[in-house]
């Protein structure tokens, strides 16, 4: 599945963002800044995610990780600083042209559809690139139908990818935790993502569940060169797959690095690693 | 929360809203300056009857803030109250009529908790706000298969003639319906004594604290079916009198149930959680009405060539949805927030 | 039991996507549309079409509307009787003033106009949630009853207030017989029943469940609100305008501004409740429901050897639908369409329990 | 139809052009993929082939070299079979669930240098043991995913050797007819491992011949035609599953259809509905115990209903297979049943449209058998094994019972030799074991007979009925008959018993191991509020002991009854810590028990059974999936089970 080059592009244009030449991360935060009714939850936070990498953000709870997701995807905006993606400069996003632009994310609490099968999830997802028009689908006349089943062939494979072949007619609400944050992956993979924001994919899983779900994230950004952005409370789990680590401590950056880095820097331990280690 | 900069809110509808309110006001105080008695008296009609909205508003808001529950069976409540003390009046003495409407308010609450609220706990709004649909319906057909579904009268011995005020600023004075004054009296009474309730007694508390997080007040074990069951019978008590209010002034009878559907934009527009809010929304409404009603429809019948008239059939509802527009929590209403 | 799935393996998306996946239901669905066209002309009396046929049809035209979007789009309305109204009248006026047109474009342009009322009034619903939208579709419903009554070119100035329709020609052929009349309705609520299935099992249906699941999920998966609730409207409007059009060319025939009032906007609700939200087909078993129900209600007390006047039956009328309401609400959510969806599955996997 | 091929069509290559001519454009291969089934028609399947030999010829694949093959069933998998055979090379398919190390000795005796794989999974364990098979020069794969990062010399995929090889066809677009035509039915087709019940592996060789003319046999006794379906569900590396899914398709023309992934398989079932359906006892077995445990969950109604026509079923069953004429009142009972247990029960276990069905692979428990055929489906014995192409001996439509396993096939002469062992004598029978003519010699006599180690005798009607292993049968110490298979099937028809074995030869009495059904045992513990943590605490739960024993009572209620038998019954059982894995070879890739090799294993268990003991503790070497493995540690309880005295046969 590789992201779909011209619709993202399409989607910049829209979106107008400015074109900037010094600009080479993919995704670049320059100093957001957010509070909601005084309280502040991102404080001047600056980082880059370079194409291809697994970057990941930890921080104690209430570090401001979520919300620098949502503001990443338009879900927040923020009072300063600008969102670089691709060189191009945004004041702030607006969720469906972050989607538009190739940025997928899944919730730390699902945020699947209940109502729906997981088949009708994961199409969901591809809803971004279907075009016809309603009186084309209401008569399910040739374009329409041609199209739904193109992008049938793209969800099955999603689906494939996640072995859920079993549950494909399925509601996501009677499937067991760790499946349905499967299909919530596979939601977001199903849009071709360019940029996958993971918030805590493997909270809550057992051992087994959470190799699976690390083995489903690598292979992503492996096969399909998804570049990958996550928060993540199993530190385990984040030395293993990510490349470089950014860490939140109440909405300030306090450290930027390889896991190893991260792993000896003093400031981080005491802030974050300790306290992991006490609750542990 | 959502942050404070929040897409900037379209300003339009805000001017839209403050020019009409302008002109429905204004016009009419070019006429008023020919007669401006008439024109007071108009706005205290408008007043008058905007209290009597307050009252069942207030009904509304009460259920509201304890449960999140949008009533809409407000309105058959009052008919029911009153239709039941009108009834009972025939065979016993008035204050025992109202007592025993009471009662039957309170077994309605009690009903309402056990068989629609409890089952329904956790529900989506919406779901509850349907639900509330059904028990309107049950309430109009059971009160009129019960109690009769002719015209009834209650008789409060309110003073009936109005009274003539002001001779001394306006010729012929302002005709004032002392009745009205009454009710707003009671209006005035009602809401001091649930400001009260509310302020000092331990339920009042625990229903603001219900009010202000379900989730939060069940594991600080206050009961939620018993503030239920509360709030609902309170309700009903500000239904029975609102009922004996309209009652006495228009007779007890079907049309009554509709004034819910006044009640709503008023809510709307003071904010659903907010007891001035009600008061205040209730007043706007009521004046706003008869304005349209006397300025506002031969306007449209010689612009428009429409039959005038009826104005007031929409006029609240459309005041309120351009409110809403603009500022959907309402006056006085806290904004109700989502989180990711 | 009496499916036999074996061997009803698909080797295309095509077949696999079909409308009725499974033999046995495409069987049953044949038979259904058989006993429409060719049985019940034969068997039931006139009156019975007239009086319940025609009218459930037509409502059910409304109620898929509706359901579209309430049960689909999650976007509640309480207005949905002045968008039939709005078709009504669109329709009456082309009718007496482009005489001659031919009734199923009428119908269309009827439906077309109900659909840009209704998408003014959903405008809204972009910025208000839940009971709020009811504020606006109940300013809707009460703006629209009035214009009717009010604005004498709506009503071709006819000095009660009442319209009242010729007999339709199609193609040339007078619609006057009751069961021509029928064959028109059923043909109608055929096409635009499929139509509707075909909308909600595309993208266009994922948006609108999607939002009414999940719509923050909805937007960060690149929805459009704005599209997706419009759309809705349009669409659910659209299907109000065609159902009031023929409710009251083909049922009517005349009527009042209070034929399309609040009450028929509460029972349309209610049909979608009891039916089923987000189910075409529980759309029919709502209509149906609350088209019988009040027959029922006329013939239980007589088989009681009880008599109830005609009030007391209306009042006892009110209290049922009431209970019903909340009972629907409570037992089964998701109506009876969910009953006879549990009915089927149990027929497939028969004898096993799951 | 037509089972009568030309002469010339006398290799499988040869078979699938004569099948692009005569049915070219009918289905041949079904896969499941993406969610919808893949055709593949005799055609393209040709064309397949002819690429990838093509591509396999380039890669310098020559005639009489040995193949590997695995993965699940794919048709890439079935495509390289062929096409190795089309250059006269001998495909050998083995288990996909093998540790790699098993494969070892095998790519050693069969110098295997090519080696064709489905997936990562099976690639990695082939470049596990490439260190110790340094000739396996070429591994391909069928599924490229996750393969992309290797760098290892040889391993391409099957993809670009297609390519290569249509390149190859373009210059030259006879070359795999021209190899095709070299070859013949004497030509060895496969070579198939055998997971002998003792000792290593064997590798048996078929030829082309032996394998076509008994499936030719079996197609015209049974009449099949080329609309069958069926369903390849089973290991390739077995016979049964090489046969009915490729030696048999090739021969008839019938489609074959692989299903969507090994957890998808009952659904792929109940959607295909196969016409001709095969399946070890163990399959069947967890099908009932599907049956019976969702029949558990339904309500009083229901199962009083089923319980009821199952039991209406039986009787009738009996009755016709005495030949009787049914009475009114049956006929309407099982009409009825037909259409509310029957029928549907069919349905879901996708065997609505199965014509022939066919248990093998080891004798199946009566009541099991029973219950099949009861529910109206033509469940059939079949007799055979690797070394005879399978079909020696087949139950006739309506003559099924089940303590027989039918009359031979025609073109297969049977002889029961003095020590009770059935000899076989046709022209299906092995060529030879791979590389081991003393083993060849034990089994294939100088007239020709194999021997097949089974015990078993002709009956009256020319029916074979098979004991057990002619190695296995025994007496106890009083002299009675000892027959460890049969008692271990009738304890395994129990829901809540997965495997049994039983110990008695040269004792005083007969004790049994047993492992309880862990998903059957834990639901009924769930029903009963039963908590428990995992396997080891189930087993050690007595109210599990008592379910257990119940079993056990009930069969040797039924060992009473039956005079020559009431001498085995169970005197004491105990239930294993651990289940029977083929992994520490307790089972063999059948799933056949090793009895000998747990004997030994567990000597000091069965030593304790016998001495009476009722404690007993043990401690197990294990090895997981992922070949890492760990001991089990437990106390054992050994239980008396209730033995019944001899019923008199008044009863």
């Amino acid at each position: 599945m590789p992201p779909d080059a011209n619709a993202t592009e399409a989607g910049a244009a829209r979106a107008g963002g400015r074109a900037d030449p010094r600009c080479h991360a993919l995704l670049e935060v320059r100093d957001i800044s957010l509070s909601f009714g005084g309280v502040r939850a991102l404080e001047a936070v600056s980082f880059d995610v370079i194409e291809h990498e697994v970057r990941a953000i930890i921080g104690p709870n209430g570090a401001g990780k979520s919300s620098m997701l949502n503001v990443i995807n338009g879900l927040y905006e923020p009072q300063r600083g600008q969102i670089w993606l691709r060189g191009r400069c945004f004041d702030r996003m607006r969720p469906h042209e972050a989607a538009r632009m190739g940025i997928a994310r899944t919730f730390q609490s699902l945020a699947l559809f209940g109502g729906m099968s997981v088949l009708d999830n994961i199409m969901a997802g591809r809803n971004l690139r279907m075009r016809t028009g309603l009186l084309a689908q209401a008569l399910r006349i040739g374009p329409a139908e041609r199209e739904e089943i193109a992008h049938r062939r793209f969800a099955e494979g999603v689906i494939d990818f996640l072995e859920i072949q079993a549950h494909r007619r399925t509601a996501v609400g009677q499937l067991p935790y760790g499946l349905q944050k499967r299909v919530d992956l596979g939601r977001a993979l199903a849009m071709e993502p360019s940029i996958l924001l993971l918030d805590e994919p493997t909270a809550g899983m057992n051992l087994e569940e959470k190799q699976d779900m690390c083995r489903f994230i690598l292979s992503a950004n492996d096969e399909f060169g998804t570049t990958i952005v996550l928060i993540e409370h199993d530190m385990g789990v984040v030395m293993d797959i990510s490349d470089r680590v950014v860490v939140l401590d109440h909405g300030r950056k306090i450290g930027d690095g390889t896991p190893e880095q991260i792993r000896s820097d003093r400031g981080v331990i005491d802030a974050y690693l300790g306290v992991a280690h006490d609750a542990a | 929360m959502p942050p404070d900069s929040e897409p900037l809110r379209a300003r339009w509808p805000l001017i839209a809203l403050a020019a009409l309110l302008g002109a429905g006001l204004a016009a009419p105080l070019a006429t008023g300056a020919a007669a401006p008695g008439f024109y007071l008296e108009v706005l205290l009609g408008g007043l008058m009857s905007g209290v009597l909205y307050s009252l069942v508003a207030l009904g509304l808001v009460l259920i509201y803030k304890s449960s999140g529950v949008y009533n809409f069976a407000q309105g058959a409540m009052v008919l029911l109250a009153a239709l039941a003390t009108a009834r009972l009046s025939e065979v016993m003495p008035l204050p025992a009529a109202i007592g025993g409407a009471l009662l039957m308010m309170v077994g309605l609450a009690w009903l309402v908790e056990r068989l629609v609220l409890r089952p329904l706990v956790n529900q989506s709004p919406i779901v509850v706000f349907m639900a509330t649909l059904g028990i309107l319906y049950f309430i109009e057909g059971f009160g009129q298969l019960v109690l009769g579904n002719d015209i009834y009268k209650v008789d409060l011995g309110l003073p009936k003639e109005p009274a003539i005020v002001a001779q001394r600023w306006f010729d012929g004075g302002i005709l004032i319906s002392r009745e009205d004054l009454v009710a707003a009296g009671i209006a005035a009474a009602l809401v001091l004594a649930l400001a009260l309730f509310f302020q000092r007694t331990a339920t009042g508390r625990a229903l603001r604290a219900v009010a202000d997080d379900q989730q939060a007040a069940q594991a600080i074990g206050i009961p939620l079916g018993r503030i239920w069951f509360i709030v609902w019978s309170v309700a009903g008590f500000v239904a029975l009198v609102a009922g004996l209010v309209w009652g006495s002034k228009l007779g007890v009878q079907f049309s009554l149930a509709e004034v819910a559907l006044k009640a709503l934009p008023v809510v709307i527009l003071g904010g659903l959680t907010s007891v001035p809010g009600a008061i205040v929304g209730g007043l706007i409404i009521g004046v706003g009405e008869k304005m349209a009603e006397v300025f506002l429809a031969p306007a449209l019948t010689s612009g428009l060539g429409v039959a005038g008239g009826g104005v007031e059939n929409w006029f609240a509802y459309v005041l309120a949805l351009l409110f809403l527009l603009v500022r959907p929590e309402g006056l006085f209403g806290e904004r109700n927030i989502e989180r990711v | 039991m009496l499916y036999r799935e074996n061997g009803q393996f698909k080797t295309s998306y095509r077949a696999d996507q079909q409308l009725l996946p499974v033999v046995q239901d495409r069987w049953l669905m044949l038979g259904l549309l058989a006993f429409a066209y060719l049985g019940l002309p034969l068997l039931a009396s006139e009156f019975v079409i007239r009086a319940l046929i025609v009218p459930f049809l037509i409502l059910a035209i409304a109620v898929i509307g509706l359901n579209i979007l309430v049960g689909y789009c999650g976007q509640i309305s309480l207005g949905a009787a002045a968008f039939m109204g709005a078709g009504a009248y669109a329709a009456y006026n082309l009718a007496v003033r482009l005489p001659g047109m031919n009734f199923l474009i009428v119908l269309l342009l009827a439906g077309l106009a109900a659909a840009a009322v209704g998408v003014a009034f959903g405008v809204p619903s972009l910025r208000i949630k839940g009971l709020y939208l009811a504020v606006a579709t109940l300013a809707a419903q009460f703006l629209l009853d009035w214009l009717f009554s009010h604005v004498k070119w709506l009503t071709h100035d006819s000095p009660s207030g009442s319209v009242s329709t010729a007999t339709i020609e199609l193609f040339g052929v007078p619609l006057q017989s009751p069961l021509r009349k029928y064959f028109l309705v059923l043909t109608v609520v055929c096409t635009l029943a499929l139509i509707a299935k075909n909308l909600v099992r595309s993208h266009a249906g994922r948006a609108w469940m999607a939002i009414r699941d999940m719509d923050l999920a909805a937007e960060v998966i690149g929805i459009r609100p704005l599209h997706a609730k419009l759309s809705a409207f349009a669409v659910s409007s659209f299907y109000a305008g065609v159902a009031g059009a023929l409710w009251g060319f083909v049922h009517l025939g005349s009527w009042e501004p209070a034929a399309f009032d609040i009450d028929l906007s509460f029972n349309l609700l209610f049909m979608v409740i009891i039916g089923g939200m987000g189910s075409i087909l529980g759309s029919f078993f709502g209509a149906a429901f609350i088209v019988l129900l009040p027959l029922f209600l006329n013939q239980a007390p007589r088989w009681l050897g009880v008599s109830l006047s005609t009030a007391a039956q209306s009042n006892l009328e009110s209290m049922i639908f009431g209970s019903l309401i909340v009972f629907f609400l409570i037992a089964e959510p998701r109506g009876l369409a969910s009953l006879w969806a549990k009915g089927r599955q149990k027929l497939r996997i028969w004898p096993f329990p799951h | 139809m037509d089972s009568d091929l030309p002469r010339s069509a006398d290799t499988f290559p040869r078979l699938l052009l004569h099948h692009e001519q005569v049915r070219g454009h009918r289905v041949a291969l079904r896969e499941k993929n993406l969610g919808i089934w893949r055709c593949w028609t005799w055609r393209e399947v040709a064309q397949e082939v002819r690429e990838l030999a093509a591509g396999l010829h380039a890669l310098g694949l020559e005639r009489g070299r040995h193949v590997a093959v695995v993965g699940e069933n794919r048709p890439r998998l079935y495509f390289s079979m062929l096409a190795a055979q089309s250059l006269g090379a001998v495909p050998v398919p083995l288990y996909q669930d093998a540790v790699a190390a098993e494969w070892v000795p095998v790519f050693g005796e069969a110098q295997i240098e090519f080696a064709i794989a489905e997936d990562q999974e099976q690639v990695d364990k082939l470049l596990e043991i490439r260190a110790q098979c340094p000739m396996l020069r070429h591994i391909l794969y069928d599924d490229p995913r996750g393969l992309r990062r290797y760098q290892e010399p040889g391993l391409v995929s099957c993809e670009s050797v297609s390519a290569s090889g249509r390149a190859l066809l373009r210059q030259d677009c006879g070359l795999v007819e021209r190899h095709i035509a070299l070859g013949c039915g004497d030509d060895p087709a496969a070579l198939f491992y055998t997971s002998g019940t003792t000792g290593r592996p064997k590798g048996v060789v078929q030829v082309h011949a032996a394998l076509i003319e008994r499936s030719l046999a079996s197609t015209k006794m049974e009449g099949l035609t080329d609309k069958e379906e069926v369903l390849a569900y089973l290991p390739l590396a077995w016979i049964g599953q090489a046969i009915f899914s490729f030696a048999q398709a090739l021969v008839t023309g019938y489609a074959v259809s692989c299903p969507e992934s090994p957890s998808t398989v009952m659904n792929d079932l109940r959607e295909i509905g196969p016409t001709y359906f095969f399946a070890p006892p163990r399959i069947f077995e967890a099908m009932l115990t599907q049956v019976m445990i969702r029949m558990e969950d339904s309500g009083f109604l229901k199962r009083r209903m089923f319980d009821h026509f199952v039991g209406v079923a039986r009787r009738v069953g009996k009755l016709r297979l005495e030949g009787r004429r049914l009475r009114l009142a049956d006929r309407l009972q099982v009409a009825l049943g037909e259409l509310l247990v029957y029928g549907p029960v069919r349905n879901m276990l996708g065997l609505s449209r199965a014509r022939i069905a066919y248990t093998a692979g080891e004798a199946i428990g009566p009541d099991l058998f029973a219950f099949f055929r009861s529910i109206g489906v033509n469940l059939k014995q079949l007799y055979g094994s690797t070394e005879t192409a399978v079909f020696v001996c087949v139950q006739p439509n309506g003559e099924a019972r089940t303590d027989t396993v039918g009359p031979p096939v025609a073109g297969v002469q049977i002889r029961i030799a003095d020590n009770g062992e059935v000899l076989v004598r046709s022209a299906g029978l092995l060529r030879e074991y791979y590389r081991n003519p003393q083993a060849t010699a034990q089994v294939k006599d100088t007239e020709g007979w194999y021997h097949t180690g089974d015990a078993g005798l002709l009956d009256a009607r020319g029916h074979l009925k098979i004991l057990d292993r002619a190695a296995d049968v025994g007496r106890l110490a009083d002299g009675s008959l000892f027959a460890p298979r049969f008692l271990e099937n009738k304890l395994k028809f129990s829901p809540y018993i997965k495997e049994a074995v039983a110990f008695g030869h040269g004792r005083d009495r007969v004790c049994a191991f047993l492992n309880i059904d862990y998903e059957a045992v834990g639901s009924w513990a769930d029903r009963r509020g039963l908590s428990y943590g995992g396997y080891l605490d189930l087993v050690g739960r007595s109210e599990v002991l008592d379910l257990v024993a119940e079993c056990v009572a009930r069969v040797n209620a039924d060992l009473a009854a039956d005079s020559q038998l009431a001498a085995t019954q169970i005197r004491r059982f105990v239930v294993l810590h651990k289940e029977l894995d083929p992994d520490d070879g307790e089972l063999t890739r059948t799933r056949k028990v090793r009895r000998g090799f747990i004997a030994d294993k567990y000597c000091d268990l069965v030593d304790a059974l016998f001495e009476g003991r009722t404690e007993h503790a043990v401690s197990t070497e294990v090895r997981f999936e992922d070949g890492r493995s760990g001991t089990v540690r437990a106390t054992l309880r050994l239980r008396e089970a209730s033995f019944f005295g001899e019923v008199p046969d008044a009863a």
